[in-house]
C-alpha cells in the first residue's frame, strides 16, 4: 500500500520536474486567506452514539464548516486557477480521503477531474459515504468496518457536499476542479499555486460558508505573486 | 348443469402436441398449477439463500461471503454485508416468501391443479385467463429478480415498504431508485395475476361443479381455496390502488403519501400535504387479509389431509371448520389497525381495532379444537404427510399465542417491531404454511406423478425441521421480551451485544434447517424419476381426485363425468369395501362406527 | 412414531414455558411510573396465554400418543358429545379472556394515552433523522425557535433549521444528541422527523411511538430512576436504522440545572 | 363463453316473456358469474380510492379545490345513453332471434352504443385538456391528482368495456346467438356498471371540490 504511495509520489516528482524543464521560469502564485467579521464558533460534537469514535477524541470534536487559525487565517478554502491556464496537465496520483474518529480526513478534498480519489474506513464502525452531487452521478455507499478502501472518479468539475448518514455530523467536501492549479489553504491560511506559465489569471477561492471570490492577476517569467483573499465571515 | 356431457373436453379438442402449447402456455390447469408449484420452489430456494446470507450476517457480522461479493461487490465488499445489503436481503426474503411462495404454493399451485379435479371438472372456469394469471404472476417474479442485478441493488423499505422511505427516491438510500420502481411493478403484476386467479377459482367453484357435488360434499380443501379467493378478491383491490399511488409518488411526483418539508440528502422534497399513514391504511387493509390468504388454504390442506391418515370425519363435518374460516376471513377485514397500534394512530381506533383482533382467536381456536379432538379415537397413520399435518397443529399453536400479545396495545407497545413480532409471524404464516405446502406436497405428490415420494427421507425431513424449526422461532419470542429490535443489521446498542449468542444460535439452527430443506428437493427430484409407481388412490382417500389416474389425463376423468354421491370425508364406514366410501362411488353410506 | 411426537412436543412445550417462566430473557426493570402496569399486562396474558398454549400441546400429545401405532385393529371412536361442547367452551372461556384482556389492558394503555399532560412538564423537542436523534430544550427564554427545512445544514449542527439570524427564540435553544432529563418530573416530549418514519422507543420506560413525517406527536411520562438508558429506533428508516439510537440520561434536578448552565454557556 | 346457456326459440309462448327470458341467461354460467365477482372487485379498488380522496383532503392542508369541466356533464349523458342504447340493441336482437334463426339481424344499436362509447372517451380527454389549459396536472394538487386518477382508471376500464363489446359483437358472427347470448349479457352487466361507477364518481368530484 504505502510501496504503492511513494511510487506515485516519485512518478509525480517526475512528471512535475520534466514539466518545469520544458518550460523556462514558471512563475508562482502564493498568500494567505483571512476574514473579517465573527465566524460561528466552532460547536462541539456529540458523539455519544458512537463510543467506539467518542472515545478516540480527548477533547470533543468540533464543526468544520468555518475553521479559523492565528491571525483570522482561514483554512480549508480552495484556490483554483479557473481561467487563463492555458496548460491542463492531468494531477497524477491519487487524492486520498479517510474516515478516522467519526470525521472526515480532510475536510475539503480538492482533486482534478477524472483524478481517482480513494477512500478508506479506519473506524470500527460503519459509515456511508453520501455524495449529494448534482452535475456528477451522485452515489451513496457504505463501507463496514474493515471493508477494502474503494476508489472513484468524477468527470465533471463541481463542489459536492459529503454526508455520512449514520453519523449526521460528519461533512465534508470534494472540491472537483476542471484544472490541475488548485491548492487548500492550510492551518495558517496559506496556499501555494506554483508552475504558472507567464501570463494572466483568473484565481478563484471558494469557502463552504462564505462563499467564492476572484481575483484577476498577470504573472511573468518566474514571478512569484502574492493574492490574498479576505472572506466575510457570518455569525450563523 | 344438465347440459353438462354438450361440454366435455371443451377446452381440450385434443391434447396439444407440440412442446410450447403442451408445458409453457398451456391452458391446462393441472400445467399451471405444476408451473406455480415450481416457481414457488424456485422461489422458496431463493428466499433460503437469502436468510441464509442475513442469518451468517447477524451471527457473525464479519464474516465474509465470498459468493456474495461476487453477486454484488457494493453490497458486499469483499463479501462483507453492508447494512443496506442486509435490508435488501431482508425485503426480497420478504417479498418472496410472501408473495411468491407462501400465497402462489397453497392457493396458486395445489387449487390450480386440485380444485377443479375436486369439483369434478374438467378445467378451471377460464383456462386462458388461467394461464395468464401464471405468466402475468411470473413477469412479477422476473421483475423482483431484475432488482439484484441493477446497479443500484433491490429496496431496502422491506416488503411493506412505508413511505416516506419507499416514496422519495434514491435520496432515501441505496436500493431506493430502480430498486424500489422494479420492486413496485412486480407487486402490482402479482396483484393483477392474483385478482385474475381468484376470479377463476370462485366462478370453477361456483358454476363448474359436476352432478351431486353440492356445497355440502365439497372438501374442505376447496373451501379453504373458496374463501380464501374470495378474501383475495377484495384485498388485493386494495393492494393495486395503494401500489398505484407509491408509484405515482414516485414517478409522477405527486404527493398521495409524502408530506411536505422533508429533508434527505440536504435538499427539501419537492413534495406537499402527503399523509404516511394513508399508505400503512391501505397497505395494512390488505397486508392483514394476506396473512390469511396465506394460511386460510394451509387450514383447507390440512383439513383435508388429516382425515385420511387418521381414518375419521373431522369433528362437526365440514360445516364447522368452513364455518371457523369464513369468520376468520371476515374479521381479517376489519383489523387491520393493529399493525399501527404505535404508529401515531389515534389511541381510541387503536382499542377499537384491538378487539376483533381478539375475537379472531376465538374461531382459530374452534378449528385447533376440533383438529385436537377429531384425533380422539383415531387410528393415524404415519405417513409424511400426516406428519406434517400433526406438525402443522403444533407449530400453529405456538404461534397462536403470540398473537394474545400483539393484539393488545399495551403488550404491543413494548413488544412491537421486537423479534417477538419475527418470530409470532414466522410460526403462523410462515411456518405453518411451510408445513401445510409439505403435507400437501407429499400427500398430492403421488398423483401429480404418478410416483411416491420416499417415505424414510420424507419422515427424517420432517423430524428435522419440525424440531430445527422451533430452533429457530422460539428463541426469537425470547428475545423480543428482552426488547431485541427486528430489522437491524448488527447488534451494536449496549443491551444487544449480550444477545449475540442467541442469534448465533438461532443462525445455526437456522443453517441446519436449510440444509435439511436439500434433503427434500433431492427427494423431490429423485422420486420424480426414481421414486416407486403410484396406485390411483395410495392413501386410501375419498375424493374425487384419487378417482382417476395418477396422473390425471388431460381433460382429469378420461371423458367419464362422475356423478358424487358421498360427503368428502367418509372414513370409517362400516360394510364399506375398505373403511371408506369415495364421493362418486354408488354404495350407500352406511352407519359410521363409533358414531 | 406417535410417542416420539408426543414426547417432542411436551419437551418443547416444557422448555419454551421454563424460558418464559424463568425469566431468562426478560423486560428490564421500569423505570416509568405507568410501566408497571404494561408489565402487569404482559404478565397476565402470558399466564393466560401460557396456559392455552400448554393445553393445546399436551393434549395433542396425549392423543397422538394415545391413538399412534395401531395395527389398524382398534375400534374407532370418535369424541362423545361432538362438536358442540368444544365452540361453546371455547366462545364462553376464550371470549371472557380475550375481553377482560382488553378491559385491563385498556387501563394500561390509556395509562400512557389518555392521562392528561401535566402543564409544567418540562418540554423537550424531540427530531428523528437517518440515523440519529435530537434534543431541543427551549433555553432561558422557555421559547422554540421556528423550524425551517431549508436552513438544516449538519455540517454546522444545525439539525432544526434553526433562524437565529432573524429568529430570536432560536438563539438560546439548546440542542443536543443526549436526551437529558430530571427524575420524578412529568416530561412532555414532542416528536417530529426530518425525513422518513422513525421510532422513539426505550424499554425501561416501556414506551414506544412512531415518529410519523408531517405530523408532530407528543408523549409524555416520568421517569422515576436516575442512570443512564438506550434510545432506539424500532421503525425501518433506512441503512443505518441498526445505529439509530441515543442515550436517555435520567439525573437529578441539581444534575439537571447544571447540565443546562453548562449547554447555554456554548 | 360456454354453449350450454342459449335458450332455444320459444315457438308458442308469448313474445315479451320469451324476449325477456332470451336476454337473461340460464343459471350456472361461470362468465356471468365472474363479471359479477368483476364488478364488485373494481367497486372495492374504487371504494378504496375514494377513501384515499377523503383522507387526503383532510389531513393535507394544500387541497385547492378547481371547477369540473363542464364537458363532465355532457359526457355523462354520453354514457348513459350508450347504456340505453346497448339496451335496445339486446332486445331488438333477442326479438329478431326469436323469430328465426337465419334472418340477418340488425346491428345498428350496438354500433350506436360503440360510437359514444367512443365519443365519451374523446370528450374526457377533452376534459383533461380543458384542465391542461388551465396549468391544473397530475403532480399539481391532490385535487387534481385524484381528478386525473379517477378520470384515467375509470378510461381505462371503459376501454376494457370497448374490448368487451367488440368481443361479443365477434362472437355473435357465428350465427343468431348475439341476442340471447352470454357474450353480450356479460358485457352488458359491465358496461352499465360503467356508466354506474362514471356517475359515482362525479359525484364525489363534484362534492369534494
Amino acid at each position: 500500500m504505502s510501496i504503492h504511495r511513494i511510487a506515485l509520489a516519485v512518478l509525480v516528482i517526475i512528471s512535475i520536474t520534466s514539466f518545469t524543464a520544458a518550460t523556462p521560469g514558471p512563475g508562482t502564485i502564493q498568500g494567505k486567506v483571512t476574514y473579517t467579521g465573527t465566524p460561528a464558533k466552532p460547536k462541539p460534537i456529540d458523539m455519544s452514539k458512537e463510543p467506539s469514535c467518542a472515545k478516540m477524541h480527548t477533547t470533543p470534536a468540533t464543526t468544520a464548516n468555518a475553521v479559523t487559525g492565528p491571525g483570522n487565517s482561514l483554512e480549508n478554502v480552495v484556490v483554483y486557477i479557473s481561467a487563463g491556464a492555458t496548460d491542463n496537465p492531468a494531477a497524477g496520483g491519487t487524492v486520498s480521503f479517510d474516515q478516522k474518529g467519526c470525521e472526515y480526513q480532510p475536510h475539503v478534498a480538492a482533486l482534478q477531474v477524472g483524478q481517482e480519489l480513494k477512500i478508506t474506513n479506519s473506524d470500527q464502525t460503519s459509515h456511508n459515504i453520501n455524495a449529494m452531487a448534482k452535475a456528477n452521478a451522485p452515489w451513496n455507499k457504505s463501507q463496514p468496518p474493515g471493508a477494502p478502501p474503494f476508489s472513484e472518479k468524477f468527470d465533471k468539475a463541481e463542489f459536492i457536499p459529503i454526508k455520512c448518514n449514520v453519523h449526521p455530523w460528519m461533512h465534508a467536501y470534494f472540491a472537483v476542479l476542471s484544472t490541475s492549479h488548485f491548492a487548500v489553504s492550510g492551518p495558517e491560511g496559506d496556499y501555494k499555486l506554483p508552475n504558472l506559465a507567464p501570463g494572466k489569471y483568473t484565481v478563484t477561492a471558494w469557502h463552504e460558508s462564505f462563499g467564492t471570490q476572484t481575483q484577476e492577476i498577470t504573472i511573468g517569467a518566474g514571478e512569484t505573486k502574492a493574492v490574498n483573499f479576505v472572506f466575510q465571515a457570518k455569525p450563523y | 348443469m344438465e347440459q353438462a356431457p354438450a361440454q366435455a373436453l371443451r377446452h381440450h379438442p385434443a391434447p396439444p402436441q407440440n412442446f410450447i402449447r403442451k408445458y409453457i402456455f398451456s391452458i391446462d390447469h393441472k400445467v399451471i398449477g405444476k408451473q406455480y408449484l415450481g416457481l414457488a420452489l424456485l422461489s422458496a430456494f431463493v428466499g433460503m439463500v437469502l436468510s441464509w446470507a442475513m442469518r451468517i450476517h447477524l451471527g457473525w457480522p464479519d464474516a465474509s461471503i465470498p459468493l456474495l461479493g461476487r453477486l454484488s461487490p457494493n453490497g458486499a465488499p469483499g463479501g462483507v454485508m453492508t447494512p443496506e445489503y442486509y435490508l435488501s436481503l431482508m425485503t426480497m426474503h420478504g417479498t418472496i416468501m410472501a408473495f411468491f411462495v407462501l400465497t402462489a404454493a397453497p392457493l396458486s399451485g395445489f387449487g390450480n391443479y386440485f380444485l377443479p379435479i375436486q369439483v369434478g371438472a374438467e378445467d378451471m372456469a377460464f383456462p386462458r385467463i388461467n394461464m395468464s394469471s401464471f405468466w402475468i404472476t411470473f413477469i412479477g417474479f422476473i421483475l423482483a429478480a431484475l432488482t439484484f442485478v441493477i446497479p443500484d441493488g433491490p429496496p431496502i423499505s422491506g416488503w411493506t415498504a412505508y413511505p416516506p422511505l419507499s416514496a422519495v427516491g434514491p435520496d432515501a438510500g441505496p436500493g431506493q431508485g430502480w430498486g424500489q420502481n422494479l420492486w413496485g411493478l412486480s407487486i402490482a403484476c402479482f396483484t393483477v395475476a392474483s385478482l385474475l386467479g381468484s376470479l377463476n377459482f370462485l366462478a370453477t367453484t361456483l358454476d363448474m361443479r359436476t352432478k351431486g357435488m353440492t356445497l355440502s360434499r365439497l372438501p374442505i380443501s376447496v373451501w379453504g381455496w373458496f374463501i380464501t379467493a374470495a378474501l383475495g378478491l377484495l384485498a388485493f383491490a386494495v393492494l393495486l390502488p395503494c401500489a398505484l399511488l407509491l408509484i405515482l409518488d414516485r414517478l409522477a411526483g405527486t404527493s398521495f403519501y409524502i408530506p411536505g418539508g422533508l429533508v434527505l440528502a440536504d435538499r427539501v422534497q419537492p413534495h406537499n400535504g402527503g399523509s404516511p399513514l394513508l399508505f400503512q391504511h391501505l397497505f395494512w387493509f390488505f397486508g392483514h387479509p394476506e396473512v390469511y390468504l396465506i394460511i386460510l388454504p394451509a387450514f383447507g390442506i390440512i383439513g383435508h389431509v388429516l382425515p385420511t391418515f387418521i381414518r375419521k370425519p373431522l369433528l362437526g363435518g365440514w360445516k364447522v371448520l368452513t364455518a371457523c374460516m369464513m369468520l376468520i376471513a371476515l374479521l381479517s377485514l376489519v383489523v387491520w389497525g393493529h399493525h399501527m397500534f404505535v404508529s401515531g394512530m389515534s389511541p381510541y381506533s387503536a382499542m377499537l381495532f384491538s378487539v376483533p383482533t381478539m375475537f379472531i382467536t376465538i374461531p382459530s381456536i374452534i378449528a385447533m379444537l376440533i383438529w385436537i379432538f377429531s384425533l380422539y379415537g383415531a387410528d393415524i397413520r404415519f405417513s409424511t404427510p400426516a406428519l406434517f399435518a400433526l406438525g402443522f397443529l403444533s407449530l400453529f399453536i405456538s404461534g397462536g399465542i403470540g398473537g394474545f400479545f400483539l393484539a393488545q396495545p399495551s403488550t404491543d407497545s413494548y413488544l412491537h417491531a421486537t423479534y417477538f413480532v419475527v418470530g409470532h409471524f414466522h410460526f403462523t404464516m410462515g411456518i405453518s404454511a411451510v408445513f401445510a405446502i409439505f403435507a400437501g406436497f407429499y400427500y398430492w405428490f403421488p398423483k401429480m406423478t404418478g410416483r411416491m415420494m420416499d417415505e424414510t427421507l420424507g419422515k427424517i425431513h420432517f423430524w428435522a425441521s419440525f424440531i430445527g424449526m422451533y430452533g429457530i422461532f422460539m428463541p426469537m419470542h425470547f428475545l423480543g421480551f428482552a426488547g431485541h429490535v427486528r430489522r437491524y443489521s448488527a447488534l451494536v446498542d449496549d443491551y444487544l451485544v449480550p444477545l449475540l449468542g442467541t442469534q448465533r444460535f438461532i443462525s445455526i439452527a437456522a443453517l441446519v434447517v436449510g440444509a435439511v430443506q436439500m434433503l427434500f428437493f433431492f427427494n423431490f427430484i429423485w422420486s420424480y424419476f426414481k421414486g416407486k409407481k403410484a396406485a390411483e388412490n395410495p392413501w386410501e382417500a375419498t375424493t374425487l381426485e384419487w378417482e382417476t389416474t395418477s396422473p390425471p389425463p388431460i381433460d382429469n376423468f378420461g371423458g367419464r363425468r362422475l356423478t358424487v354421491y358421498h360427503g368428502p370425508m367418509e372414513y370409517n364406514v362400516a360394510g364399506s369395501r375398505g373403511d371408506y366410501v369415495m364421493q362418486a362411488s354408488p354404495e350407500p353410506a352406511a352407519a359410521r362406527a363409533g358414531d | 412414531m406417535g410417542k416420539i411426537f408426543a414426547l417432542v412436543v411436551v419437551a418443547v412445550a416444557i422448555a419454551t414455558a421454563y424460558f418464559v417462566v424463568a425469566h431468562v430473557y426478560w423486560m428490564p426493570e421500569d423505570i416509568s411510573v405507568h410501566g408497571h402496569l404494561i408489565d402487569e399486562q404482559i404478565t397476565e396474558t402470558t399466564a393466560g396465554a401460557g396456559i392455552l398454549f400448554l393445553l393445546g400441546q399436551f393434549v395433542l400429545a396425549a392423543f397422538v400418543f394415545l391413538y399412534g401405532d395401531s395395527k389398524g385393529t382398534r375400534k374407532l371412536k370418535s369424541w362423545p358429545g361432538g362438536a358442540k361442547p368444544l365452540i361453546w367452551a371455547s366462545i364462553v372461556l376464550i371470549g371472557i379472556e380475550v375481553l377482560t384482556l382488553s378491559f385491563i389492558g385498556s387501563k394500561a394503555w390509556g395509562a400512557v394515552y389518555f392521562s392528561p399532560v401535566d402543564p409544567n412538564s418540562l418540554h423537550v423537542d424531540v427530531q428523528a433523522e437517518q440515523f440519529a436523534f435530537y434534543f431541543r430544550y427551549a433555553g432561558p427564554d422557555g421559547q422554540f425557535g421556528g423550524i425551517h427545512p431549508e436552513l438544516i445544514n449538519e455540517g454546522s449542527q444545525n439539525y432544526f433549521g434553526l433562524d437565529p439570524a432573524n429568529d430570536v427564540a432560536a438563539r438560546d435553544d439548546i440542542v443536543v444528541g443526549t436526551l437529558t432529563i430530571p427524575v420524578n418530573k412529568p416530561i412532555l416530549l414532542t416528536l417530529h422527523s426530518k425525513d422518513v418514519g422513525h421510532s422513539f422507543f426505550v424499554r425501561e420506560l416501556r414506551i414506544q411511538q412512531d415518529f410519523v413525517p408531517g405530523i408532530t406527536i407528543p408523549i409524555h411520562f416520568i421517569a422515576t430512576k436516575t442512570g443512564k438508558y438506550e434510545i432506539v429506533c424500532t421503525q425501518l428508516c433506512g441503512l443505518g436504522h441498526y445505529n439509530m439510537k441515543a442515550y436517555l440520561e435520567v439525573v437529578t434536578q441539581d444534575g439537571f440545572d447544571q447540565f443546562l448552565k453548562a449547554q447555554s454557556a456554548q | 363463453m360456454s354453449s350450454v346457456i342459449y335458450p332455444q326459440p320459444a315457438a308458442d309462448a308469448g313474445a315479451a316473456r320469451a324476449v325477456r327470458s332470451a336476454s337473461r341467461p340460464a343459471k350456472a354460467v361461470p362468465s356471468y358469474t365472474a363479471i359479477w365477482l368483476v364488478v364488485g372487485s373494481i367497486s372495492m379498488s374504487f371504494a378504496a380510492l375514494t377513501s384515499a380522496l377523503i383522507v387526503r383532503q383532510d389531513i393535507g392542508m394544500d387541497w385547492k379545490p378547481f371547477v369540473l369541466p363542464p364537458i363532465l356533464y355532457l359526457n355523462t349523458l354520453v354514457l348513459l345513453a350508450s347504456s340505453v342504447t346497448l339496451e335496445v340493441a339486446r332486445k331488438e336482437l333477442a326479438a329478431t332471434y326469436l323469430r328465426s334463426e337465419t334472418r340477418p339481424h340488425p346491428r345498428k344499436w350496438f354500433y350506436a352504443t360503440l360510437a359514444l362509447a367512443l365519443l365519451f372517451v374523446l370528450g374526457q380527454f377533452l376534459a383533461w385538456r380543458n384542465l391542461a389549459a388551465q396549468g391544473l396536472f397530475l403532480a399539481t394538487n391532490p385535487s387534481s391528482s385524484f381528478f386525473y386518477l379517477f378520470t384515467g382508471l375509470h378510461g381505462l376500464h371503459v376501454f376494457g368495456g370497448v374490448l368487451g363489446l367488440l368481443y361479443a359483437n365477434h362472437r355473435s358472427m357465428r350465427g343468431l346467438r348475439f341476442a340471447a347470448g352470454g357474450p353480450l349479457n356479460v358485457a352488458a352487466v359491465y358496461w352499465h356498471f360503467m356508466a354506474i361507477l362514471w356517475v359515482y364518481l362525479l359525484l364525489i368530484l363534484r362534492i369534494r371540490m
